[in-house]
């Protein structure tokens, strides 16, 4: 799991989550390719995390739309990536 | 069929925060939304024009950079909007607010024709009182219809309305006359996403403003502070709970023991609960 | 820059409050006592509990303001304020007030309060009690602060009332000043419910209701109680029982609906339960879930993140169960457990099926 | 009703976007933005400085109303290991001039006055709009986009890509291919508030002067990034950012590194009782000239960091993405004026005007530096260490003589890269410097 302190940071942001329509999605698999594991750490809000059963999932709530994962998979095609519907997700206070 | 939505431009509360140290309301970006209760109001306004036609006009009474939540209303497909906005408001409870909407509202009727249903949100997440709507209800003479779940059915030509709401312990199916006033309970739809017509008419509208005189409102004794019986004297932030939990002792307790000794806790921390339960199970 | 919450009184509030002679009459505390389907609310015995402190401040009585359509359930309403606190009771009883309705009952209690004149009128925050308040404020033309956590009376006898605005995050205390009834609306399970003296009997005075059912509009043609719908009433529950990933399989979840079951609750989870498909959106408990304030919330498995706890700190008990010593929910939680969700959930509803069924045979 | 048709849509509301429309608009061309977030700027994140000259060749006065958080008064540049910073202050009161160079500002609160001007000068704006694809005539030329909103698509001449760095409607255009993780670089970084005296006392500054620190060295844990702490008024940025390949090639959380930097003996006293009120994380494109896309086409052309336009020597972008949507937008005036229309060959003029423009100049100047830290990570792992300690030698008073300390910064300099290595690292340096 992604540990207690990630939720911290991203409980101070502001989000518009669009409920039921995730923006990123990960392709089912069943053993992730390297650059997709890798995501556990390299995504800056933590959104990705290994399940009991070795694949990787995503919760999308706390995405910042960075494009990271988009960059990382892009070889392998495991992550669909666009942005959320217009007015949904983050919404940046400062930026 | 004309519909009047009045709608508040409110901080997005989940976004204040007191600082911890010098307890100060910490406003600096702290963005603007349209009160979240409002845009279930505004969604059922507008299905009901696309199902019977008429239009829906849109109210706010505040700051003039309100304007913004008014121009987002114009976007999901209102088809026009007003603001109410003077300093005589400034200070206003919820008393003085409904006197200023419920003279606007009049306007608004002789501007475009008298609405037959007024809807607002069910409260407001910055004031929290479900004071506003009975007050303009009680002040047009509307039927007030609280905490709606649904509109069953609506009669223009009888101006007969039938409406699910939600009542103490169940829902109440109840109808009424026209004109009604609707504060509609939260979940019951969706906000629609306007149409690139809808937004592109949304950015070049003219938004109506008027000032309290513009809006038929002579009485000012009756706006602001002066029309205002309530008074805020203290604002301060509650006292978070610092200790930690109390934790069940366990020193190679089986989970029976546990649940005994949590059973108790409980019992003990909730005195009136165990015969509550009691109603409960035996199906009181 | 930021804006000082030190208390800093809005123009008039820092004026001496005078009094318009029409209202130095009012004297007296009064509650609305919600009767609906034939039972009392139990915010209304709450309230008379705190209206006692109230008028035993002021040095006046306690009243209670008692509207309805059937005669025997208001008599026993009558009993039971009695019981709860109440010097005397309002009775307005009329086949016309059967089913709530805002008019007909706007009428009746703003006919009681004309007539009897109170200083202090208090309502349970409930569907009803709101609905009703906003109307007879208005048509009084007087104050009315919504959903207080606490009331005082302050050295110039009048009523300070505490209440949360910007979502609860902030306190703001609200005064009424120069004209009266003062009204407030008190939400449920805020004020302690006071111990009842069976026996205590006091005064009851009937008042007609002047209108006809022709003169009323609104016809109410059903009720569909709560219980009969299935949709999940988090937001209204008593007792609340959660789960979170830490029970591991979506099947587990039953453990967490068998416990709610016997407590007579709703059963939730938290955010990633959603996510993973172990249950639908509307069981969902926390920022952009379901906000609940039951009497009991048990937490099962579940981490604890902030997200989750500004849904769950209005519980008056906390109770979590997880297998993490270091989880966050011990933050904020009353009572703690650290062990095995998926042994204790079991043990605890055979434990409280025990004692209720005990219990009732005793009882 | 024959649909409605525009001179030009631009994508975005961020820096380009803004100048590009502003500049058409005030042009008196009929102009429609597309802004996918609530409100412009609520998408956007920079450290962020704001580069004067280039936004007084849009709105000469802008100074009148804009939201400015500080003008930079001191620059410092700080070469860090574990314990240590070794830097370069430049404090000079010539910047407390009339017309201030260089200012922090806050991107939420300045998008949104920029797009104030952008509406006054008559551009019609769409928020919460996001675009889903190019819309292209039998020809292949673009003639206008489709939204994710129902209803009919939108018309214009030409279409200005100003969406950023992402760039996902030229990706599935197939004007551009997807970045590449050594082009690009993730950055991570938070909002500290604190009360506008504790920022002025901690940093020496008056009224509204300005530090802005850059710093690079261990701190980003044999990464190729640096990081950075700007002050705002009440409120200080501090971030940190590396090659996304790096992040992933070394398996380090952000927000761990962040945390890390923020730790630094260096840093937290300056952060110190601050009250954290964002978390936020953005890509900056860092691959340089090489990476720059293809930046015209019949009926479409591309600006800001969508055309990778980032100096990231100088920590510049704001500046070349004012520029380049500047440009962007007087090369479509510039066609419509003379009735020409939006084709490749004719919006060639504004690669030109590019070209003669800093922005191309300097991208071509720096061309060479990315790869080169790429190739060299001990640049930012082996110097900053190895400066370091010639600092400790250097200014420790130990009783041991002056040439034997100098013997000693010397053997530890030949016992760490040796005289080959320094000398082809001088000359590599030099190279791509040039």
């Amino acid at each position: 799991m992604t540990g207690p302190r990630i939720e911290e940071k991203l409980f101070q942001n502001r989000y518009l989550v669009d409920a039921g329509r995730p923006h990123i999605k990960v392709r089912a698999h069943v053993t992730p390719s390297a650059a997709l594991a890798s995501l556990v750490d390299a995504c800056p809000a933590g959104c990705y995390a290994e399940t009991d059963k070795g694949t990787i999932e995503i919760v999308a709530d706390g995405c910042m739309e960075c494009g990271t994962c988009r960059v990382l998979t892009q070889h392998t095609g495991e992550v669909e990536w666009d942005y959320p519907r217009g007015g949904f997700g983050v919404l940046f206070k400062f930026g | 069929m004309h519909s009047v939505v009045c709608i508040k431009q409110v901080p997005d509360s989940a976004q204040i925060r007191v600082h911890p140290v010098t307890n100060t309301i910490m406003r600096q970006g702290v963005p603007t939304v349209i009160n979240p209760y409002d845009l279930f109001a505004i969604e059922e306004a507008l299905r009901l024009r696309d199902r019977l036609g008429g239009t829906v006009t849109v109210l706010t009474m505040g700051p003039p950079s309100a304007e913004e939540s008014l121009r987002k209303a114009l976007t999901f497909g209102a088809d026009r909007a007003v603001l109410l906005t003077d300093r005589f408001f400034a200070g206003s409870d919820t008393l003085a607010t409904s006197y200023a909407l419920a003279q606007a509202l009049r306007k608004i009727g002789e501007s475009w024709g008298p609405p037959d249903l007024v809807f607002t949100g069910k409260q407001t997440i910055d004031g929290d009182t479900a004071q506003v709507g009975p007050g303009i209800a009680r002040r047009l003479g509307l039927n007030q219809l609280t905490y709606v779940a649904g509109i069953d059915a609506l009669d223009l030509g009888a101006g007969i309305i039938t409406v699910r709401r939600r009542s103490e312990g169940g829902v109440q199916e109840l109808t009424t006359r026209l004109p009604a006033l609707i504060t509609m309970l939260e979940g019951t739809n969706e906000i629609r996403r306007g149409r690139v017509a809808d937004a592109l008419r949304a950015a070049r509208a003219e938004v109506t403003i008027w000032n309290a005189a513009q809006a038929g409102i002579t009485e000012l004794t009756l706006c602001g502070l002066r029309g205002s019986p309530t008074v805020v004297k203290r604002v301060f932030a509650p006292t978070a709970r610092a200790e930690t939990a109390a934790f069940i002792e366990l020193r190679d307790q089986t989970p029976a023991d546990i649940a005994e000794a949590l059973l108790a806790e409980i019992t003990t921390r909730l005195p009136g609960i165990e015969d509550e339960l009691l109603r409960h199970a035996a199906g009181y | 820059m930021s804006e000082t919450a030190k208390p800093a009184p809005t123009g008039r509030a820092g004026m001496k409050k005078q009094l318009p002679d029409r209202f130095k009459p009012y004297r007296h505390v009064w509650v609305y006592v919600e009767v609906e389907h034939g039972a009392i609310h139990p915010v209304s015995l709450e309230l008379l509990g705190e209206g006692r402190k109230l008028a035993d401040k002021l040095g006046c009585e306690l009243a209670g303001a008692i509207i309805g359509g059937d005669r025997a359930a208001l008599q026993d309403a009558a009993v039971a304020a009695w019981a709860h606190g109440a010097d005397l009771v309002y009775v307005t009883a009329d086949p016309i007030l059967e089913h709530y309705r805002n008019e007909p009952y706007t009428r009746a209690l703003t006919a009681l309060v004309e007539t009897y004149q109170p200083e202090i009128l208090l309502l349970g925050a409930t569907v009803l009690g709101r609905d009703l308040a906003g109307s007879v404020a208005t048509t009084l033309l007087t104050g009315l602060t919504a959903d207080c956590t606490e009331l005082a009376i302050d050295e110039e006898r009048s009523l300070a009332a505490t209440r949360p605005t910007f979502g609860g995050s902030l306190l703001c205390t609200i005064h009424t000043l120069n004209v009266r009834p003062q009204m407030a609306t008190i939400r449920p399970r805020v004020m302690a419910l006071p111990r009842p003296q069976p026996g205590r009997v006091g005064r009851l005075v009937e008042h007609p209701l002047d209108l006809r059912e022709e003169d009323i509009v609104t016809k109410v043609l059903r009720f569909l109680p709560d219980r009969d719908s299935g949709k999940a009433q988090l937001a209204y529950a008593d007792v609340v029982v959660a789960g979170g990933v830490g029970l591991r399989s979506a099947e587990n979840l039953q453990l967490v609906r068998a416990l709610a079951e016997v407590l007579g609750g709703e059963w939730g989870g938290s955010r990633p339960l959603v996510q993973k498909g172990w249950m639908t959106a509307d069981r969902q408990i926390g920022q952009t879930g379901k906000t609940i304030r039951p009497r009991l919330y048990i937490a099962a498995g579940i981490s604890g993140a902030i997200q989750h706890r500004v849904g769950v700190e209005g519980a008056d008990l906390i109770v979590a169960i997880n297998n993490d010593a270091k989880a966050p929910i011990f933050d904020f939680a009353h009572v703690g457990v650290v062990a095995d969700a998926m042994e204790i959930l079991p043990a605890l509803t055979a434990a409280f099926r025990r004692r209720l069924s005990v219990n009732r045979l005793a009882g | 009703m024959e649909q409605e048709r525009f001179d030009a849509i631009v994508v975005g509301a961020g820096p380009s976007g803004n100048a590009a429309a502003y500049t058409m608009a005030k042009a008196g061309l009929k102009v429609l933005q597309l802004e996918r977030g609530e409100y412009p700027g609520s998408k956007n994140v920079q450290g962020a400085i704001l580069y004067a000259d280039a936004l007084e060749k849009i709105i000469p006065d802008f100074r009148e109303d804009a939201p400015l958080e500080r003008h930079v008064i001191e620059q410092r540049v700080w070469m860090m290991d574990d314990a240590s910073h070794t830097g370069m202050h430049y404090r000079s009161d010539s910047f407390n001039e009339e017309k201030p160079n260089r200012y922090t500002i806050i991107r939420s609160q300045f998008d949104r006055w920029f797009s104030s001007k952008v509406r006054e000068a008559g551009a019609t704006l769409l928020c919460e709009t996001t675009v889903t694809e190019l819309l292209k005539d039998t020809k292949g030329r673009v003639i206008g986009v489709r939204t994710d909103r129902s209803g009919d698509t939108l018309l214009a001449d030409v279409v200005v890509l100003a969406e950023g760095v992402n760039g996902l409607i030229g990706q599935r255009a197939g004007l551009r291919k997807e970045l590449k993780p050594d082009h690009v670089a993730l950055a991570v970084k938070e909002m500290h508030f604190l009360p506008q005296d504790v920022v002025e006392s901690r940093f020496n500054l008056k009224g509204d002067e300005g530090v802005v620190i850059e710093a690079m060295g261990t701190i980003t844990q044999g990464m190729t990034g640096t990081a950075f702490l700007y002050t705002n008024r009440e409120s200080i940025s501090v971030g940190i950012g590396c090659l996304v390949g790096d992040f992933a090639e070394k398996r380090v959380k952000p927000y761990v590194l962040l945390d890390a930097f923020k730790n630094h003996p260096s840093i937290r006293p300056l952060l110190e009782g601050s009250e954290i009120r964002e978390y936020v994380a953005h890509l900056i494109p860092e691959g340089g000239y090489h990476a720059i896309p293809k930046l015209t086409g019949d009926g479409w052309l591309v600006a800001g960091d969508a055309g990778h336009f980032v100096n990231a020597v100088h920590r510049e972008g704001s500046n070349l993405a004012m520029t380049s949507g500047r440009l962007a937008g007087e090369t479509i005036v510039w066609l419509k004026r003379r009735h020409e229309d939006c084709t490749a060959a004719n919006l060639a003029e504004y690669d030109r005007r590019l070209g003669e423009s800093f922005v191309m100049k300097d991208m071509k100047k720096y061309r060479g530096i990315p790869g080169l830290l790429h190739r060299n990570r001990h640049f930012l792992d082996v110097y900053p260490r190895m400066i370091s300690r010639a600092a400790q030698i250097w200014f420790r008073v130990d009783g041991t003589d002056k040439r034997s300390k100098e013997g000693q910064i010397l053997g530890d300099l030949r016992k760490t890269r040796g005289i080959r290595g320094l000398v082809g690292d001088a000359f590599k340096l030099a190279r791509a410097w040039r």
